[in-house]
């Protein structure tokens, strides 16, 4: 039986298309990035922050992105600067992202719980988060969903969603057509509505329910009217998943 | 939440007039090929002060300046500020010693994967590590840029409508060519450098293997550039290669050759993460007392970096590390922090 | 002389809004490895437009895309705007040829030591050849620089005050951080990027020896990138080396393997510049008639490049350049514009 | 005998202090910077436009700036970016420019004789000239001296001098303390007022008049009241100098 955490990530893999390129952290993002990579999307381009373009993880999964497992083999090995202008430039289409918290905009807080000059919780920062989150055109969100994560207003606003609905992003001055497309938790997998840009539920992962997905989060979420079940991981993706990550490193 | 566009001009930390850096690097900086080898003590000495800004080469917990930050603890040196870009375990080592008092944060407090960092989150949630500013990894990146070229702001769409924008140096103006807003960042001009190489020159020509991550315009946008080296070569091995200089001579201060001077972290394509190390500070790490004692252990308790080696169990561990890192010894465990 | 700053949006030739070019790329470029390969006639056909603004990868008249300038003059195909930023040879044939109407220009009419190109001054001085904007070398850099990183403009301190800056399509605003004026440079967006290279595999991955002058940003920032390779190599021996790779594949649309592919220019630690050649251009500049004969001679009157190589004094001339370059020889009598 | 040629070019060479970078361009600068590098500055770092940092040309001189020659043996081998972003951040404090017309305030036009939509003579245009006149801290300009060259105005302002006095070029936005050093012609070496920023005659070459210097110009230039004759090339200067230039490139 696939976990909760594979789930997500074989979901995550089925949205990358095989003709583009992907910015990845180290985690769930790299693990989803190389399972297409090794299943539908062998030239799936994986850009990494510490300058490695293409580099094919073999053997283990890159612990940091910065490590050589992140070009040994692969396209170029650039700077954070080139790697950070690809992405401004348009050439990296996805991109993963996650948070401490999220609002129904797709914003993320990946900073601070609390008051930013008397934090309740210190936590990472932007990172390249918000550069992610304001170059890609289509970002995917992985995290875990519950009331606490899902908020009305974020303590603060790491990196950029929808900001406050359709046009803010234009406006604000962010890439056109840019901006998060898909949320995927443990209940299910989330778009943005396109009229209003809040978030809306699209597909539920075998086993939930609708009231679950309400019940963890504490502001209102859209139900597709067309929404389905999530296919269910094929066996192949999951020997190919767990062999991407022998040690458990991501996976436990 | 809440835009503090306002307060940004407190937060220019590091930003100064690039025509003050100029007359700044006529006066320090020479052309002069003069021999630049020094110990780690004397380096650290010379170049780092009390209340300095200081940022690190390498990136997230590869490639890290570990011997140059064991030295600097070891003088006790204080009330450092940090530029927290990208960097992680050389600044929380730095941090969780008590010798930094402040940063810049696009990203720390985290070791990817291997969590939180407890000692860092406890001195910012206790207020005696206050945070400046916050900015994002291409943001630091891009603030070290226009500091190497001479400019006094670097322009991106990054950030833009963010908190992490509004908490920041940046200023927002309309882009006189799209109409549109556009951000820019202001220059970032550390007092020090510290960037660890694959090899180097007496003069300071530095070559580095593998992904140079923000080490080309940091060593072009700090005051003092101190450079440890695996290894000190032959200036005639470095001039007959000039393509692989990353890092010219005119701008390093003190080159020190400081062999498996990243451990516990990768030297990309010369030696491999110790995870049974990483597993010991990340345990330390849990409580005060045992951040205590692993400083009084392995960076009081040594001399030097030879002896800090020998401690982490000397040419055994450290060839293991090489034969990981080459893809002859299976990667071990992955450590990370527990509770 | 004269300010003509309201002028300045009449010389955006070639800047667009990056969001465009995003939208542009999405639709044109892909990430998917396909074989690029073609002829040099199929490459300049499907790349290259009638009233295309075109640009060239080396510098001066080194490292020149000298058999895509043929074949283009070969096609007929006019009404070019040419990117003059510091080329030499390349530009001055396509011009000479009357493929060229327009120019925006940093450097141009002159190689250097050689002395002004007449065939190009008579085409300035008639009208033949329109100026659109004035810029400087290092303003078309970083125009580039600017349109490969996805931004609308690039600052610089180059050039305030003076009428090159007045007669370019930079725009001068008050730095909000100094208060002082700054230039911000548009960005450039080439149709065309000829770059001409070491070696490349069939995907469009390149390596280049010595130095890249704005190859870099010019290949990221051109819509249709044209690579003549002096030869192609296996895909395994490039990714083996990534740190070695200068273009990435997935910016390139066309290679073309093209042996000799600059001569008579150098090709950086591979072969030297043919002195004879550069004579007999230069004299033949000197009337148009002379011009005309040459082009008959040399482009029109040849199928392709390897022809053309055996008319320059094939095989003997060709290895008596790569003794030059590899100072096997000694360097024979600089080619200099004669009255 | 020394021709006019080199003796201008060894004034130019002494004017290289030994701890400093040079921006050179092919010809005369090259030449004069070579010089220095062979006699007494061996650390002089020659910084040339394609990306060379640090050639040291040995056997013949670089045609090209952009030439292998120019980098190899050298410091690094760079990009024209690179070369031109240390020379905007003050790395490189002296640089070498020519002129077709040169004003009182040391303003250079290499772009157009005549207007510039109808030009009379077309010229190279700026080049990196405007690019080192803007960044170096001490500019030396080589030309020839005459009436049509030295002019009351010019035809057009390509590289900045001191513009319109003293203060111009801060407030135009330039690097502070940047600018024009010295003027060499076949006559004498001229420098330019600290109050006024005009050009103003410090040195005269053996044989030549103050008579001759104003009868090549076509502003009144001011005489400093402290004015010199240039010492002659040393033996061993034109020995090197014309080792340098065995085959005639710049000397003829």
């Amino acid at each position: 039986m696939p976990t909760q955490v594979e789930k997500m990530i074989v979901a995550a893999s089925r949205l990358l298309p095989k003709d583009t390129a992907v910015y990845v952290g180290t985690g769930m993002p790299l693990l989803a990035s190389a399972l297409a990579l090794n299943t539908h999307a062998p030239d799936l381009l994986l850009v990494y922050e510490g300058g490695g373009v293409g580099g094919k993880p073999a053997g283990r999964l890159p612990i940091q992105v910065s490590e050589s497992l992140t070009y040994d083999d692969g396209v170029i090995v650039g700077s954070m600067d080139y790697v950070m202008s690809l992405a401004q430039a348009g050439w990296i289409q996805y991109g993963f992202l996650g948070g401490a918290q999220i609002d129904k905009y797709g914003n993320l807080n990946t900073t601070v719980i609390g008051d930013w000059d008397k934090p309740k919780i210190r936590l990472p920062g932007s990172g390249g988060g918000a550069d992610i989150a304001s170059f890609c055109d289509r970002n995917i969100i992985l995290m875990q969903q519950d009331k606490r994560k899902f908020v009305e207003e974020l303590d603060f606003l790491t990196s950029p969603g929808y900001l406050t609905g359709k046009g803010a992003r234009e406006e604000a001055g962010l890439p056109r057509n840019s901006g998060p497309y898909r949320v995927i938790t443990q209940l299910g997998v989330y778009g943005f509505d396109e009229e209003t840009k809040e978030m809306t539920l699209l597909q539920l992962f075998e086993g939930v329910t609708l009231e679950d997905v309400q019940e963890h989060s504490s502001f209102p979420i859209r139900i597709s009217d067309d929404w389905t079940y999530v296919a269910a991981p094929e066996e192949d993706e999951l020997a190919t998943l767990r062999g991407l990550d022998p040690d458990g490193v991501v996976l436990g | 939440m809440g835009n503090k566009l306002n307060e940004n001009d407190a937060r220019l930390y590091g930003w100064e007039h690039p025509d003050d850096i100029r007359e700044f690097r006529l006066k320090n900086k020479s052309m002069l090929k003069k021999d630049k080898r020094t110990t780690l003590p004397e380096a650290v000495k010379r170049g780092v002060k009390e209340g300095a800004y200081v940022a690190f080469g390498g990136m997230g917990s590869v490639r890290s300046s570990v011997a140059a930050v064991h030295e600097v603890i070891r003088q006790k040196i204080g009330d450092l500020t940090v530029a927290a870009k990208g960097n992680q375990y050389d600044w929380q080592l730095l941090a969780s010693a008590g010798n930094v008092t402040k940063a810049e944060v696009a990203y720390g407090f985290a070791d990817e994967i291997r969590g939180l960092s407890r000692p860092l989150r406890a001195a910012a949630e206790s207020g005696r590590l206050k945070v400046l500013s916050e900015t994002t990894n291409a943001g630091f990146q891009w603030r070290l840029t226009a500091a190497s070229k001479g400019l006094s702001f670097y322009p991106t769409k990054s950030a833009l409508g963010t908190d992490t924008s509004g908490y920041s140096g940046a200023k927002t103006i309309t882009d006189p060519f799209t109409g549109e807003p556009i951000e820019l960042l202001p220059a970032c001009f550390p007092d020090v450098a510290f960037i660890h190489v694959h090899r180097a020159d007496k003069y300071g020509n530095c070559q580095i293997d593998g992904n140079i991550a923000t080490d080309f315009e940091l060593a072009h946008a700090a005051k003092f550039v101190l450079i440890t080296a695996e290894e000190i070569v032959d200036h005639e091995i470095i001039q007959q290669a000039p393509e692989l200089t990353k890092i010219p001579y005119f701008v390093v201060d003190a080159v020190v050759e400081v062999p498996y001077g990243c451990h516990p972290n990768q030297l990309p394509r010369a030696y491999s993460f110790d995870e049974d190390h990483w597993r010991e500070w990340l345990d330390a790490s849990l409580t005060d007392e045992g951040v205590e004692k692993y400083f009084e252990e392995y960076v009081y308790g040594t001399e030097d970096h030879f002896e800090y080696l020998e401690k982490i169990g000397g040419l055994k561990v450290i060839n293991e590390l090489e034969k990981i890192e080459h893809r002859q010894t299976p990667y071990p465990k992955v450590a990370r922090r527990q509770g």
